[in-house]
């Protein structure tokens, strides 16, 4: 469809050691759109695996992404599989983004065999072949991310990586340290500070002694993104890409954004905030219900065309989930497989005593 | 009396800290959270700011400044949120933890305290499910706690507290909800245990049981089991790894002739390992009548999907197969 | 031929770096300075900085950072200063190199090689002479490669290099400048040897040895010695600590009947107490006449005097006296 | 002695979200002929080490601070021993001036008994009552030294910490997460970048993406100081103990500095840097001769009064050297004690093997 130019809010972006990206912004209808219903399906996912969390049909920790839609589909709307992207366990989007369906992320967080992870590795730790995981272990993500860069420029490819991370996560040494390399080495790297104003139960100002994200990267020049707007994070992503692609290094990028539910599954998300904060953020800043003000506005869609939308993304995710549930559980020779490279194992390995000895 | 193991951790802290001004805790979540699993519930409330600290998530640097402020006569209690967090701050842990006592003959000690749930959750998959009672184990400078009831946890908690030495406080977060009687005694706010015995949980002649942590619930399960059968299953709760109370199992192993070691963590370079080792070394080699048996977690990162974490950590019916095979009976 | 094992290992990284465009190495000093113990000399001149690449002191960055561009397809040579210094970096290589490929299941494979002196230099204290052989021993998901002589060395390191697993690789400082015969076979440059095969470097009928690292050198001026008073001990160099051949181990056995382990490490769950359960749990039991003496470090933060120093590592003399004990004889 | 006003070089300081000490500084005859005594006794020491190495009397790590001196007497000169320096491995000025002697530090180079740690520590691990060491591995004293402030603070004592380490250290993560906790509680502690230009065999430009090592705290302000100059590093110490005294939080202080020799015994240092760039700072910033020019300049002392001080530290250090040398070597039973805190000692330890075993 016909691009046209849009222009975001004065307040979308600020700027630190850089320009900040031009708010105007082209768009199409089509993109649009189709950024609605990756973020309408993203969110109806999500509450699935709520849901069948309470149903105890998932095990462990489960960390929803509602009311951060924006960073996830605004992210890989400006991004090819050739760019990686990195994260921590607050991941399920990518998955339905980026190469997987929601029926091998359900799969996964039901530890499914039809799973991403051929279900050993559960909620936190979804991988496909365009999205570097889905790590459990808060920062130790951010030098991955790095290193991945450091592959890209070895290669000599003209992609960039987003090696992404929380506002508590942002306090982790190693995110210092990778700051530093990639700096010095020039590396396409694009450190992404998903702020969502809390760690667990920590909220920034408690976690962190300067809560502007954006500005902590030293001489890494940053910006700092409204990430409730999809065509922000979108602006943002171009943005920053082609700052790494035209060899200036890497650049770091706040997105300022919200979670909705608690940390994970077992924190109810009000005893360290109100319900009030909640509330308000939701009816001033939810990024479904802003693109979808922008759509109306526009005249792209009709409120109906919209409602069509929901219903087929909850139908494809309910449907999905079914399919999912129909998965069996993964063969028990699996316990084996993948914990060395097919062919490089050691002859056998142990289980719990003696005679529990599984031969390659 | 009842407590479960949750609220005898409490307890523990919060008469420490009632009896020393310098005891203080520090870690992720500790102090307006009430801790990530409710341990320290209460004790901002009690105590205040100053002596209850949240952290930001640093475990490398918050470990270390907790050391630091050790070595300036403070007594931290430095929460993990897990200790497989704790891996980030290994270093911090064992280089200046552990050995700058030594290295500095004597100048520094290092009273401290370093604990948090250890060991495999339900369905948390690889990173967050490691045991790593045998790698703090081996250092020397640190002393390493793995207690299994409330009164373990409440009299080595608090004897742990009052140690001028570093120690390593390995707890189990399937045990936190668990109720256990207490003892007239061990409800005193002077109940300490020593660290570094074992406690016989069971007597018996047929077969001696060494386990740690959730294991000892499994071993005495297996014991009751293994009782209808008419065998006599002794059942040792280690509580100490290191120092490793080789006396007692030895003296167990002199009436029963018989070792199955049963612990959650990797089997190689493990907690069964270095039992093994030590009886075959000193005099339970003349009286082992089979090989010793150990019931280990599987030699694989721990998988998500339930059915195969199932076969990777051991449960009653594996000490229960182990235990026969240490009689050389089968099925 | 000879070889020192520094050369050797030059070697190996050299050849295996003409041989594949994506192996480069990275870690403090590899390049400019030619190596903190010139095992890199003369890499950065013939590769350039693209592949020979000086990192800042940022352990756990740096090994991460490795860990990341191997996901993506490069194989980095990630070298420690010492392995003393990795502790820092412990958690990228247990949680992130050995984890992922089977948390992912499969989708993202880890060719790396950590490596560096591991185990202790000569006066230098206990900040940089610990072994962390049984630590990594017990991950699934890595190899633990523990070389002893030149062939070890090239052969060895260029299968972890090949080899698609993240390979734990641990050399040791004073055997650096060591120099070893090297076979026609070993100097050409498709030389492999195969990683988790012990080897056995003498033959003997009384007693096994099993040793790695520096002390297969003290194992075999053991078996002089013993030699001397007619005792044929049979000499293991273990090569790999992960996989663990407790084959070539249990077949000496059935010869010898006797046991030693030595090693450099803590004695508590290292490796020597990993090989007598191994060889407990096995056929070994039966036919083992003594038990298993295990020859360790001393349970010592390491000394820096060099009296003390001297009581706190084995040396021949050590393996001489548990030989002799496992074979009761006194003297 | 009657104070008196001097002028620094007005470039003697820089700073970084904060004025900068005064030039002007009020100082003592007696005080600048102590410092002088005191840095020709520390590198006469440190020469003698040099010598001892080379005899092989003292083993493994030997790193030494010739060119340094300005920054340990300097820091020294403006604390008290209430105030805690925690710093690295090259910290043997911090023996003599506080609380230990020559002997006791030559004495644990040796592995001597009379040694500050006893012998077990050695050339890396010195530490005395007023000095916390002394440590190896590169960037833990940071938190180390965090910690110590923590625990003034805590007390409520109006003291102050200075937590050393090297412009290579300064890229360790754990440096960072303790910049952002004492930021975030305010703790006394000044972070001190002791920048002598090269972490062994690399250069700042090469380790670090910004070698303006003062300006890397972020929100803590910073001051730059000419480390070769003590009157300045004296001035700066005064500077940052009333800092932290005055409620403001951390500091982050860095000397400008060199090191003359290689980074420790056993690299030549010439093959990383020119023999005339060494040779350059020996002849226009060496500290010694900087502070001997002071006091010529001055009028406080003749050149034969000088040089008199001069022969007095070196009888003084080879007095020390003979004497460590005849202390005896720790009695075997130490290579036990100090593992673990007297009385709480495990029953027995495991030597070497089964029988050697220690019962305490
Ligand atoms: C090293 C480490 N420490 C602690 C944890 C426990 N933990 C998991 S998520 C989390 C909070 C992270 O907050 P943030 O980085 O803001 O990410 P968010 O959850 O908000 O997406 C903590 C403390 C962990 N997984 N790893
Ligand atoms: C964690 C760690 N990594 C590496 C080393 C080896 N090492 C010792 S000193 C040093 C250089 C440190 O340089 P800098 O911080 O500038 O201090 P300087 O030696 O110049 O005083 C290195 C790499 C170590 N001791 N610890
Ligand atoms: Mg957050
Ligand atoms: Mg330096």
């Amino acid at each position: 469809s016909e691009p046209f130019t849009v222009k975001l809010h004065e307040d979308s972006f600020r700027g630190y050691r850089t320009e900040t990206p031009s708010l105007d912004v082209e768009v199409t209808k089509e993109n649009l759109l189709k950024w609605y219903r990756s973020m309408t399906v993203i969110r109806r996912t999500e509450q699935a695996a709520d849901a069948l969390y309470k149903q105890k049909l998932i095990r462990g920790f489960c960390h929803l992404a509602i009311g951060q839609e924006a960073v996830s589909v605004g992210l890989d709307s400006a991004t090819t599989f050739d760019d990686n992207i990195i994260s921590s366990y607050r991941t399920h989007p990518f998955v339905i983004l980026r190469g997987g369906d929601i029926k091998s992320l359900i799969g996964e967080l039901l530890g499914r065999v039809c799973g991403v992870s051929k279900g050993k590795g559960g909620s936190m730790h979804v991988f496909t072949e365009a999205f570097q995981g889905g790590h459990g272990i808060v920062g130790a993500q951010v030098p991955l991310g790095a290193g991945l860069a450091f592959a890209q420029k070895y290669h000599g490819k003209k992609h960039a990586t987003f090696a992404m991370y929380g506002d508590g996560a942002s306090n982790q040494g190693q995110v210092f340290e990778s700051f530093n390399m990639a700096k010095l080495w020039n590396l396409p790297c694009i450190f992404v500070c998903e702020n969502n104003k809390y760690g667990m139960g920590t909220s920034a100002e408690r976690s962190s002694s300067n809560t502007e994200y954006y500005t902590r990267g030293d001489l890494i020049p940053g910006i700092q993104v409204n990430g409730m707007d999809i065509i922000a994070v979108h602006q943002a992503t171009k943005f920053a890409k082609d700052w790494v692609n035209s060899d200036k290094g890497p650049l770091l990028v706040e997105f300022v954004t919200y979670r909705y539910g608690g940390h994970s599954m077992s924190d109810p998300g009000t005893t360290y905030r109100t319900r009030e904060e909640i509330q308000r953020i939701r009816s001033t800043q939810d990024p479904i219900r802003g693109l979808q003000r922008y759509i109306s506005e526009w005249g792209l869609a009709s409120e109906e065309d919209l409602k069509a939308i929901d219903k087929e993304a909850k139908a494809e995710v309910d449907a999905a989930v079914e399919e999912a549930k129909a998965s069996p559980f993964p063969d028990e020779k699996e316990l084996w497989t993948d914990i060395y490279s097919a062919g490089f194992e050691p002859p056998a390995m142990r289980g719990r005593d003696r005679e529990e000895v599984f031969r390659f | 009396h009842t407590m479960t193991v949750r609220e005898a951790l409490n307890a523990a802290m919060e008469e420490e800290m009632l009896r020393d001004e310098n005891v203080f805790i520090l870690g992720e979540e500790v102090a307006r959270y009430n801790g990530a699993y409710k341990v320290t519930k209460g004790l901002l409330d009690k105590f205040g700011e100053k002596r209850v600290v949240d952290t930001p998530i640093t475990e490398m640097g918050f470990a270390g400044l907790a050391i630091g402020s050790a070595f300036a006569g403070l007594r931290p209690i430095c929460e993990f949120m897990t200790f497989n967090f704790a891996m980030q701050a290994i270093d911090q842990i064992v280089n200046s933890a552990a050995k700058t006592h030594y290295m500095s003959g004597g100048v520094l000690p290092c009273p401290i305290v370093f604990r948090g749930p250890n060991g495999a959750a339900a369905g948390v998959a690889a990173q967050h499910s490691q045991c790593y009672a045998a790698w703090y184990g081996s250092i020397p400078g640190l002393k390493v706690v793995s207690p299994w009831s409330s009164e373990d946890c409440k009299g080595l908690l608090k004897a742990a507290i009052r140690d001028p030495n570093p120690v390593v406080f390995l707890e189990n977060e399937l045990l936190y909800g668990v109720t256990f009687p207490m003892s007239e005694e061990a409800m005193s706010d002077n109940f300490l245990l020593p660290i570094g015995k074992a406690k016989v949980e069971r007597e018996g002649t047929d077969v001696t049981i060494v386990a740690h942590s959730k294991m000892v619930t499994h071993s005495l399960e297996a014991a009751d089991e293994l009782a209808k059968e008419g065998i006599k299953a002794e059942v040792i709760n280690l509580r100490s790894i290191r120092p490793l109370d080789i006396e007692t199992i030895n003296k167990s192993i002199k009436k029963t002739n018989r070792l199955v070691t049963a612990e959650g963590g990797f089997p190689a370079f493990g907690v069964g390992s270095e039992i093994c080792a030590q009886v075959i070394e000193t005099e339970g080699f003349d009286y082992l009548d089979a090989p010793v048996e150990r019931v280990t977690g599987a030699d694989v990162p721990t998988p998500y999907a339930v059915n195969l974490e199932n076969l990777t950590f051991p449960d009653t019916n594996s000490v229960i197969k182990a235990a026969k095979r240490a009689l050389y009976r089968t099925n």
